[in-house]
């Protein structure tokens, strides 16, 4: 798409404010709509805008497979390490409450962390799909 | 007010989805799906108005986005035949 | 009337078109039902991301749909049989937004009561999703990582040494293009 | 005062409507490809502006009005670059403008 130049520049302007708004869904999942889920999506499509307009070799040059791999297996860590402290800190397995002082604030920081590790499977294996199946 | 204007988008959406339908080319359909989109983001902020629930907004803002990102994805592919063909490989006359 | 267009059309990049649509479609009717996190999800997934996978599984495969055989009647009335008896189940499902349905007995009731002072998360989707089933969301987490390995194990077999693969040919246009960049 | 905000903002959104109508009606009406091209970009920025600044008008000064304003903007910059692409794929395809020199 070397010839699209009005592609090539709104592109620009565009994937930072995809990033910006994957963020805002991922973290304001807890006041409004969304969440982990549906901000690994959006996270995965300002990726995949990226790949279709300049190319799917300069995508994975921003950001490589190997990566993607290593990170896709860090969401689903970070789920099963948040549970596992519970554990550790005297709960049961994935139960928040103990994770602060205060119960409520123990449920924040459990299910922001939990969304989080989500939102890493997701993006990255929603990526990685697009990466293998549209490989040149 | 609110509802004059939904029927409105009502029936916008129905005539982009009967060109849909039709369509003789294949770009014809993508031009309705674009158009549809459009409409169906000005539904989502209608209805949230509508229902008094504006946090719908976040849904729409999605909606414009995913439609772009498709637009392209598909027209990428009718032109090339493929969605992961890099930016190094175009010769043809520009316009 | 979409799905059955869906059906008909012969060419599969019409049938995608039409899938967007479909789902931009379903996800109107879930904001209509007040569910605006499953609209969220459908709007992302189905309308972007699914098509985008149909798109490039068209590319790895063919685009005109191989017209079958002939009709088999014993698995024709199979489906019709399960599809009146589906039919009738469906007589049975309580009314939506009915009070007296099993679910909204007592399961409901502690959610929406309990949830403010258990949670503290203002969006009760949320708070059900990461805490009170806390085990089914790591399991969809879980299963999402293995479709990804899935298809890695499937489609990606050496994927990381392709562009080593491509790059001896050294006469494809990309080389040149490399060159000029 | 808020009589006016709701005359301006009803007046708003029922031409937008009317835009919208027309635009979708030019979809379907018109011989071909680049003229529905040509209708549809009513819909994207007459209809689609027009509505949004009544509802602009009826949410006041508030965090809907800044998310609107952002649909906009991203409304406004998405639609023309999706048309300009697909114009240029089509010209690029098979698809040839039906040009009538002779004016019938």
């Amino acid at each position: 798409m070397e010839h699209h130049l009005v592609l090539r520049v709104v592109a620009k302007l565009l994937i930072p404010m995809i990033l910006i708004f994957a963020l805002y869904v991922q973290f304001h999942g807890d006041y409004g709509p969304g969440g982990g889920f549906q901000a690994g999506v959006i996270f995965a499509s300002a990726f995949i805008l990226y790949s279709l307009i300049f190319g799917i070799e300069n995508a994975r040059s921003v950001i490589s497979f190997n990566l993607l791999r290593i990170l896709s297996a860090l969401g689903l860590l970070l789920y099963l390490g948040v549970g596992i402290s519970a554990l550790i800190f005297g709960g049961n397995f994935l139960d928040y409450n103990v994770l602060a002082s205060n119960p409520l604030s123990g449920q924040h920081i459990g299910i922001l962390l939990i969304e989080l590790g989500v939102g890493l499977t997701v993006a990255a294996v929603m990526t990685m799909t697009f990466f293998v199946f549209s490989r040149p | 007010m609110f509802a004059v204007t939904t029927i409105a988008i009502l029936v916008a959406m129905l005539f982009a989805l009967i060109r849909a339908l039709l369509g003789p080319t294949l770009y014809d359909r993508i031009l309705a799906v674009n158009t549809f989109g459009t409409i169906t983001v000005l539904f989502i902020g209608i209805f949230g108005f509508l229902t008094e629930r504006p946090e719908f907004l976040d849904i729409a803002l999605v909606y414009a986005l995913i439609n772009f990102i498709v637009t392209i994805a598909v027209l990428k592919f009718f032109e090339y035949g493929d969605l992961g063909r890099g930016s190094f490989d175009q010769q043809d006359s520009d316009l | 009337m979409l799905g059955i267009a869906i059906i008909r059309l012969g060419s599969l990049f019409a049938a995608v078109m039409l899938t967007g649509i479909f789902s931009l479609v379903a996800a109107g009717l879930y904001v209509s039902m007040d569910a605006v996190d499953v609209a969220f999800t459908e709007a992302a997934v189905g309308g972007g991301i699914a098509t985008m996978l149909f798109l490039s599984t068209i590319a790895l495969t063919t685009s005109q749909e191989k017209t079958g055989g002939e009709v088999s009647f014993p698995a024709f009335f199979i489906v019709v049989l399960t599809g009146i008896v589906l039919m009738y189940g469906v007589s049975d499902i309580p009314k939506f937004g009915d009070s007296q349905a099993p679910a909204h007995q007592y399961l409901s009731d502690r959610y929406v009561n309990q949830s403010p002072r258990e949670i503290g998360v203002p969006n009760m989707v949320t708070s059900i999703l990461a805490s009170y089933r806390g085990y089914d969301t790591m399991g969809e987490v879980a299963v999402i990582f293995t479709a990804g390995m899935g298809v890695l194990m499937l489609l990606g077999r050496g994927f990381r040494n392709s562009a080593r693969r491509n790059s001896p040919k050294g006469n494809s246009p990309e080389q040149q293009g490399k060159v000029k960049l | 005062m808020n009589i006016i905000i709701d005359l301006l903002s009803w007046a708003s959104l029922m031409a937008g409507s009317i835009f919208l109508i027309i635009g979708t009606i030019g979809l379907i009406r018109f011989p071909d490809f680049f003229t529905r091209l040509h209708a549809c970009s009513v819909v994207d920025t007459l209809g689609f502006i027009l509505i949004m600044m009544g509802l602009m008008l009826q949410a006041g000064l508030s965090l809907v009005t800044v998310k609107l304003i952002l649909i906009v903007i991203f409304i406004l910059l998405t639609s023309p670059t999706a048309a300009h692409a697909l114009a240029k794929a089509a010209l690029h395809g098979e698809v040839k403008p039906l040009l009538n020199h002779s004016g019938e």
